[in-house]
């Protein structure tokens, strides 16, 4: 089993096709990859938003995806991992993350992929705030979201 | 020893991080806190709030978790990226 | 809820990259998109594989297709669907199967990705041939095909 | 009638497709069956196999599904896609 993982902490946007083709370099061991992409998104409730700013820890950052990424290898039988997360100013409708997995087996890279994005949300040292046109304010988690990472 | 304050944190303290010399009678976390907590009224409101996440050179730890001169510190409220 | 849905039967390859960008229309009212890739892998048993034939009902296949996604926006918020089956001869590493799914929620989008897959696996009319260097032969289907799909 | 095979079926009886322009006792799945397997040593043992697929007008059917001259049916392995 193959260990590449990439983690990059980025202000500038990222490629899903090029990222994609990254993950051919294990071809013809793998036979599922699975990506998963998030974007800022308007709340149908808030229709001031404009976007967002993403603070992080740089350092602890790194050393919390690795853990993860480490979890998903114990569990999963994966290729190779990839996560961009970026930060900094974004606006409506910019990516914002990137997940991707791959591995001999769909079943593996669907569950690493979603278990990773989990994971990130509830363990990795990011702030989102709100730019919105009345002011600005930070993000409150959401319960759902622990919810989420505890079923694994 | 380095404290680091984050996101929220950060703004209602007006502090991103601070350099303690002095630490000889601190030996946990929660000597950190408490010396954060005599630093005027607003440190006083945001420590006594919860919701606060500890990390000890960049690994998640809690209020018991022994602490070194050579340490950093961070406090922060729960992330919310992805 | 937007119902765009694509679904392409096709002997070419298709570009990951593409096709998550098409899926950017949507923004901002998308923040979660999914995508799985299939890949003609070499199995840890039989080191002889040189790649696959795959044949298909033409006419019946998208029918279906278009079935197993119904099924997914009735279960699952989504707004885009785009399913890319390719058939005829692939080799080995070649891409073969693209399934994408974007909503405002992650959940959503991974589990209707993974709903899809799971169907396509069982329901959809394409028959694999394995092209190996002592004979070519049709694949049985898997009963852990059928389970996972059972489980939905 | 049009009666369409696929796949290891296809290969198995040698027979793509055929065209029938005499239906006149043939109602139901079933009954094409029964003509097929009429056909030759192959054919009667293809058909008494099982885990053979059905579609009527590239719907899934089954045995019991009626069937008009105006159909197309299909008959095929399990599926291996993906």
């Amino acid at each position: 089993m193959g260990n590449t993982l990439m983690i990059s902490i980025q202000e500038a946007d990222f490629d899903v096709g090029a990222q994609t083709k990254a993950f051919h370099s294990d071809a013809p061991k793998i036979g599922a990859i699975c990506c998963f992409t998030g974007l800022v998104r308007d709340f149908g409730d808030r229709t001031d938003l404009l976007g967002l700013y993403l603070e992080h820890y740089p350092g602890m950052t790194e050393k919390a995806l690795e853990k993860i990424i480490e979890e998903a290898k114990t569990k999963w039988p994966i290729y190779q991992v990839q996560i961009i997360h970026r930060v900094g100013n974004l606006d409506l409708g910019d990516q914002i993350v990137f997940v991707g997995v791959s591995s001999a087996h769909r079943e593996a890279a669907f569950q690493a992929c979603e278990f990773l994005m989990d994971y990130l949300k509830v363990d990795a040292p990011f702030w989102k705030k709100e730019r919105t046109k009345s002011g600005d304010h930070w993000v409150e988690q959401k319960a759902s979201d622990q919810k989420r990472a505890s079923r694994w | 020893m380095i404290i680091k304050f984050f996101a929220s944190l950060r703004e209602r303290l007006e502090c991103e991080e601070e350099n303690w010399q002095d630490t000889e009678k601190i030996t946990t976390v929660a000597d950190v806190v408490t010396r954060l907590q005599q630093k005027g009224d607003a440190w006083a409101e945001v420590f006594s709030e919860g919701k606060i996440l500890i990390a000890v050179n960049q690994e998640m730890a809690s209020l018991k978790t022994p602490v070194k001169p050579s340490d950093e510190i961070a406090f922060f409220p729960p992330v919310t990226g992805g």
